[in-house]
């Protein structure tokens, strides 16, 4: 080991009551020369004000065209063992559910081939192991893949299906109206070409939150956000909502009068709710959850076209199939996605998410290629300017 | 060669045996103190989950760590949440309060339930990035020290959400969140028209731009940017490595606002800009705490019981907000992207 | 050489003295009946108006006929509305009802006040325009004979503005209209290849389009439209007379509701889509007439006291709007121009 | 007098209780010619359902470059009555506001030179003179204008300010807190130069509206909307209000309730008003307008931007200056007029609206050329998404 640099900077970041990412960095330096220099490097910027690391670089792994992060320091004669500091991208469990012996392996893998940093996780869902030299990408998957217990394979990157994600789901959350750790699972499973070779237009994300609560950000951090809801009554428990008021929780206040839709009262002693005027936002329930449930007729809404800003300014997916029942093996799911990635894959430029397809060639073309039929629920309102078009075969030709 | 496309490690052997059997069956949950939920099943069953912070950037050491607790407490079984805190899933709630002695004794809190600030969601920053505006982990650090006392407690009127990303690309996806922190930079990339040519393809640089701001210059087969239209994005550093968009002395932070994910009351909104420029100033970023702090502060003391940042905004008005949090209103509030218009006052409502 | 610029006559010598004595004093008005208000000013005056209705179209022995009217019953003083009705300014009280009678006995009704459909705002149609894809005065005439008890009456739970206008100009500017007739053009205009660069400028004519759809031919030294980006809005054949949009077998009505104008409640709002096509069908196009009575229908049966369609519509959702109307919900609806984003629903609300 | 062809369709549209424009064209018909003919042609319209106007054409005044309309028929081998059938706007008086005497001479004139046919009014406001032939058109202004009394001046048509409009006003309307008829005049006669010469990049439109409740539609149909509005505390009569609670006015479902910004309470004797929270929507007052009354403060809030769909769709204009105080001689007013104009004439393209202009190069730029400064009032929320720009001036230069 050399003599680690003094960091005086960074030094401030180890004080106070937050875990610090500092004291994490130098715990992995006393072993290891890259995480040494990463801190050096790190330094250096807080000193610079500005990253250390070169433009991109392409690295990666046999039979796989993405899931590791090329990246070389732009001052590598002082920190030479960061000149390679790349990341590789380990598809989580669905969930990030874990148990320690999983975790445990990863830890050893990475010890030998690593720098001993990780993100865990990354903020689309994966595992990020980070910083390791190209010449240990490979032996890296090799053993991760190889595990006897819980192997690991790698997730996205590039222009291609990144590493779905879905909240706690069924087996933690009493709010799940669909299986989203499953779903999330098996799309994952059955999605495995796209997810490793990019061949589309740009990233496309998925994300499966099992109620309208939507714990995964699905709405603003996924192409196709997938969201658990129901299409029946909810279910009331009146003893239960009573119990509620005695204990001196003001089901007025903080229930009825926050309701979206006003489609909610209470006199006293039982709750009333106008059910058809319900939009299921899941306030009630939360909030009153040993007295509310939703109800048993249960699936997905759909969502398309969340993403981050560039180019057009952030969008949040949009509502494209209000509801779609979801049992395994999500035949109807998977044929859905499979017409949206045709049509993008077709029509989208290079870099052009699926939601600035749609908005480009509008929802008219795009409806027609995935075979849905144009429902109110699609939309806050109708349009409002009258620059719409007829397709041919409506209007009268000569 | 090794096998391809194996995917995932099966989430459904990482449960605990209570959450398999339970697989469906929960019936409803209470928060038992900050950082502790009880989640209840039809069959009577409970499972306990203590919620600890971490770091997110932590090394193998750390993971070992609070693997062995988790062999000590609940068989192994944990799972990380989508902010990046850990969640220990225990059957028996006599190891809940040991859990927790164990893990503040290593400097782990407990904490970010119900209505608390959790964790912050952020990206790589100085730390991985080559794009960063500013650092990611080192201002997460900072104001989560300063509002610690709210992660560990539930006395805000409503859940409050910060999250940050360091350059426009925006991988916290911070764009919906209470509060979100997010690098900038104010500067004109500027070009290196010696080599653009050999590492980029001129049409789709072009075409990079958002704002249009890029013409060919064919004379230095090279391109050139409009300065006054270019709101440097970055995208075109993205797209090109010849066009460098990093300028320490201009590069900054911003605070935006009002932002929400869930359905709940409600729909989803996005942030919207409250603070245009706040200075690059590490290692602990003062001038951004503070700003948070305040934020997190005033909309504490101002909200009504449930009431999310964006719902207390929406009661009040964006010119109260800004009125009561001294904020200075600025053209650049004024949205003059695609969608302006709709951003616009059409209608003489207004307060004063 | 006559004099020029001298300006508009000077309204303030058309006041009846009335007006000019309580000028900036009124207190107080009340709607006596359909049609008539009274105005108490502070210092006890009352004004009274009789508001007629008039096809806006009128010949000048119509509007000698009013004017003798108001020099036998107020001294010659009146005024018309920003939507085209009469307005009979009176001193005396006494003279409300045999003012009446004589409209009446011309076939002018009395009406339009409070809480009923007025006048119907439009513009030329085949009158006197070179654009039109529908006439204006025939369906306006149509519409009023079908809804006159509604002028006439105040029955409904608010006022109802209902305009025309004959094209995309909307001259009428009715998108902000309880209800909106709008004529509508729906096929790509022909080109007179021929004769167009003697008439046009290809430039004018190619940045006239709002969705790009021209692209210069300069074989022709003309233009050519990509059919699939043109949505029919006319501006290139105002720009170009040899551009031809007008196509007798397919242009149309399309109906637009919820649109407001007042800051009264909720702030003003535009009027959108309901029915994309209606057929063109002179004298009374019975298809718009029954279209625009059952929307007025619908709203009156299920609004609330006070509610606009607008906020009627708000109220129940659009989703519920186009179940209880029975409208078709088509691909039209889904707006795809350049704020389209803004009308998507990105969230999960919403009713079945 | 020819024999008149016959109109079956349009005979249709002389039946029904509403007045019917066809019997207008009738009573003008049996004395003039082009009347005649214009029924003629327009019955064909009926039948052919198409316009039988040919595109635009360029007729005029004197010392004018607006003000005509004119129209020429694409029939007139069979309608020769109407192969010119110009329309000449005449500017009205403000509020529309006349004494019969005005209107008798107008239509005199017409009967002599033009077609007996008017439309009172025109959308923007004119007093429309519906059909004459190009060589009366010089006459026709020469004798209006010449009137002893109330004479009459052209509207505006072209590239250039319209003929500004006014809602009834303080002559008529206790609402009023600004002399919308007033201004409307003064700014008619300061600005003659611009209604009467197109010289500017397309129309521009003023209309003034005494009160929020908008009368003239200013903010939908005008680039420059002016609306009266206070600064002040609502004036509540409390007599006057247990008045009306007294009638069985229902004051909480219809008043209360229905403020935007729920700032109202009624105990059944008092009601109060929070007046920092109101916004001064006008709807208690409108309702109860024996007992409320706007505030003493007052002046006008000015928006800018209404215009209709062609080309980036409809827009109504929105805030600029959220109060201005406004008394005779308007100086303030007028001052801000012509900044925004010369902003407008320096900047904008052809056929661009000023709204439209200040879209495409921000409310930034705007802002700056106008000298006001950016309050939150301007807008619904601050910008969304992070593509805001730095002056030079703001970040630290080399
Ligand atoms: C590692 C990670 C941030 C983190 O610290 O967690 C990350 C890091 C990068 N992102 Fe990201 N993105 C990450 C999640 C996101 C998210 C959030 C999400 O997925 O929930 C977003 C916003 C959602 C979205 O997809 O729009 C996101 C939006 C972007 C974008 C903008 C895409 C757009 O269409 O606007 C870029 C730019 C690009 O793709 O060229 C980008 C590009 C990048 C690159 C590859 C930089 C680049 O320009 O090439 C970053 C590599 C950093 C490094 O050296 O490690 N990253 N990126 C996240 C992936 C970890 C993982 O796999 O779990
Ligand atoms: C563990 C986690 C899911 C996961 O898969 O990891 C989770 C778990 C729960 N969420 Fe969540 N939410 C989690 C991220 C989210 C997110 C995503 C985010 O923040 O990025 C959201 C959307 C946030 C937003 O709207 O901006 C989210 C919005 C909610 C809501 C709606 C809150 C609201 O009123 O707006 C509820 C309902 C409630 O708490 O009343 C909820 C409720 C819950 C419940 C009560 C569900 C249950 O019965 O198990 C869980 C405990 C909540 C608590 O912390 O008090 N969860 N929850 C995530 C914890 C993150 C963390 O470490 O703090
Ligand atoms: C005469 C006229 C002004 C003029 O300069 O000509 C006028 C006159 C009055 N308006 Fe108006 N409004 C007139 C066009 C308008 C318009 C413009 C339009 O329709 O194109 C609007 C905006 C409509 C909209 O929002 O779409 C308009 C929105 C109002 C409102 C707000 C109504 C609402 O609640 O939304 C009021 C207040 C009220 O009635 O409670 C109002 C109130 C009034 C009062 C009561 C004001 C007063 O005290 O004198 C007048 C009698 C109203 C009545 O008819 O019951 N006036 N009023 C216009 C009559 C048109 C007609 O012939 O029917
Ligand atoms: C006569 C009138 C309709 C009516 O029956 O009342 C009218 C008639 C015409 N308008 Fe208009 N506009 C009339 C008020 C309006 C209004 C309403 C208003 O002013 O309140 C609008 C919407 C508001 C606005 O200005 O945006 C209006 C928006 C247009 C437009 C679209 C302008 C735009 O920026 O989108 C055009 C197209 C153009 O200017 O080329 C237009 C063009 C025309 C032309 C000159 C046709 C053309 O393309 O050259 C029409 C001449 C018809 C004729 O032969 O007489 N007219 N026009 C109105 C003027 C009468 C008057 O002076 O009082
Ligand atoms: S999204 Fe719904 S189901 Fe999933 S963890 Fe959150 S509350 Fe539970
Ligand atoms: S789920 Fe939401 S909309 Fe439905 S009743 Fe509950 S609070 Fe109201
Ligand atoms: S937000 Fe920007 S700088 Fe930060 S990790 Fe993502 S791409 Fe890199
Ligand atoms: S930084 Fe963004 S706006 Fe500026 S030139 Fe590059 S891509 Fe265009
Ligand atoms: S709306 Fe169109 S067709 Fe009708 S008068 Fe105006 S420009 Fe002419
Ligand atoms: S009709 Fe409109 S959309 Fe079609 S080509 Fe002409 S200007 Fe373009
Ligand atoms: S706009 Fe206001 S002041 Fe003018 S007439 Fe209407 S209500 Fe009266
Ligand atoms: S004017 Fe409007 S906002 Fe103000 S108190 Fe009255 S109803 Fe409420």
């Amino acid at each position: 080991m050399t003599e680690a640099k003094k960091t005086p900077l960074l030094d401030d970041l180890e004080k106070g009551p937050w875990p610090s990412f500092v004291t994490e960095i130098k715990r992995a330096a006393a072993n290891n020369l890259s995480a040494q220099d990463l801190l050096g490097q790190l330094e250096l910027s807080y000193e610079d004000k500005k990253a250390h690391w070169k433009h991109g670089g392409l690295v990666g792994v046999m039979g796989y065209g993405g899931g590791v992060i090329g990246r070389y320091s732009d001052v590598h004669e002082q920190f030479p063992h960061v000149e390679h500091f790349h990341t590789v991208r380990l598809n989580q469990p669905s969930g990030w559910y874990y148990h320690t012996k999983a975790l445990r392996q990863v830890c050893d893998v990475w010890e030998k081939y690593g720098s001993g940093l990780t993100n865990l996780h990354g903020s689309t869902g994966d595992v990020i192991l980070l910083g390791t030299k190209t010449e240990h990408i490979q032996t890296i998957f090799d053993e991760v893949s190889a595990f006897e217990e819980h192997p690991f394979d790698l997730g996205g990157s590039g222009s291609n299906l990144r590493t779905p994600s879905s909240c706690a789901g069924p087996a933690r959350c009493e709010f799940a109206m669909i299986d989203s750790t499953d779903i999330c699972h098996d799309l994952t499973n059955e999605f495995q070409d796209y997810l490793h070779r990019p061949m589309w237009p740009y990233k496309c994300k998925i994300k499966v939150s099992g109620c309208p609560n939507d714990c995964v950000a699905s709405i603003a951090r996924s192409d196709i956000s997938i969201q658990g809801t129901w299409r029946d009554d909810i279910k009331i428990n009146q003893e239960a909502v009573r119990a509620y008021a005695a204990e001196g929780f003001d089901i007025q206040g903080l229930v009825v009068d926050k309701c979206p839709t006003k489609c909610m009262s209470f006199d006293g002693n039982e709750l009333t709710i106008d059910n058809p005027n319900c939009t299921r936002c899941m306030h009630c329930i939360n909030k009153m959850c040993k007295a509310l449930r939703p109800g048993d007729d249960r699936g997905a809404t759909i969502l398309i076209g969340g993403k981050a800003p560039i180019l057009q300014g952030a969008m949040m997916g949009w509502v494209i199939v209000p509801f779609m029942k979801l049992e395994p093996p999500y035949e109807e799911l998977k044929e859905f996605l499979e017409k949206v990635w045709e049509w993008w894959d077709e029509n989208g430029k290079t870099r052009e998410r699926v939601g600035e397809l749609i908005l480009r060639l509008g929802m008219r073309n795009f409806l027609r290629a995935v075979e849905l039929e144009p429902i109110p629920q699609m939309v806050l309102a109708p349009r409002a300017n009258p620059f719409f078009f007829w397709w041919p075969e409506e209007t009268v030709q000569d | 060669m090794a096998r391809t496309d194996i995917g995932p490690p099966l989430y459904r052997d990482m449960l605990p045996p209570i959450c398999k059997e339970n697989y469906g069956k929960w019936s409803y949950h209470e928060i038992l103190k900050p950082g502790v939920l009880v989640h209840v099943s039809e069959t009577g069953a409970k499972l306990y989950t203590v919620r600890a912070a971490s770091p997110r950037l932590v090394s193998i050491y750390f993971i070992r760590e609070i693997c062995d607790l988790a062999d000590k407490y609940c068989d192994g079984y944990m799972r990380f949440t989508s902010r990046n805190n850990i969640e220990f899933l225990l059957s028996e709630e006599a190891n809940i309060d040991p859990l927790i002695a164990d893990l503040n004794a290593k400097g782990i809190p407990v904490g970010g339930t119900g209505n608390s600030i959790t964790n912050i969601v952020h990206t790589q920053g100085w730390v991985h990035c080559h794009t960063p505006a500013t650092d990611a982990s080192g201002i997460v650090k900072a104001v989560m020290d300063e509002l610690f006392e709210y992660f560990t407690s539930m006395k805000l009127p409503a859940k409050m959400r910060i999250a940050l990303a360091c350059c426009l690309n925006m991988c916290g996806a911070v764009h919906c969140s209470d509060i979100a922190i997010l690098g900038i930079h104010r500067t004109v990339p500027t070009i290196d028209h010696e080599n653009l040519h050999k590492v980029c393809e001129i049409p789709t640089l072009t075409a990079s731009c958002p704002t249009a701001a890029i013409r060919p210059n064919p004379k230095l087969k090279s391109v050139d940017i409009k300065a006054e239209r270019c709101m440097y994005c970055g995208n075109c550093y993205t797209m090109c490595p010849s066009v460098h968009i990093i300028d320490p002395k201009n590069d900054a932070v911003s605070i935006w606002v009002g932002g929400k994910i869930s359905n709940s009351r409600i729909g989803p909104r996005f942030s919207r800009l409250a603070i245009p420029f706040l200075p690059n100033n590490p290692p602990r970023w003062p001038e951004t705490v503070e700003a948070v702090k305040n934020l997190v502060e005033l909309w504490a003391a101002n909200a009504q019981p449930g009431e999310r940042m964006a719902e207390w905004i929406d009661r009040i008005s964006w010119e109260k907000f800004f009125e009561l949090s001294g904020l200075e209103f600025t053209d650049k509030h004024i949205d003059d992207f695609t969608l302006a218009q709709t951003t616009f006052r059409s209608t003489t409502q207004f307060k004063w």
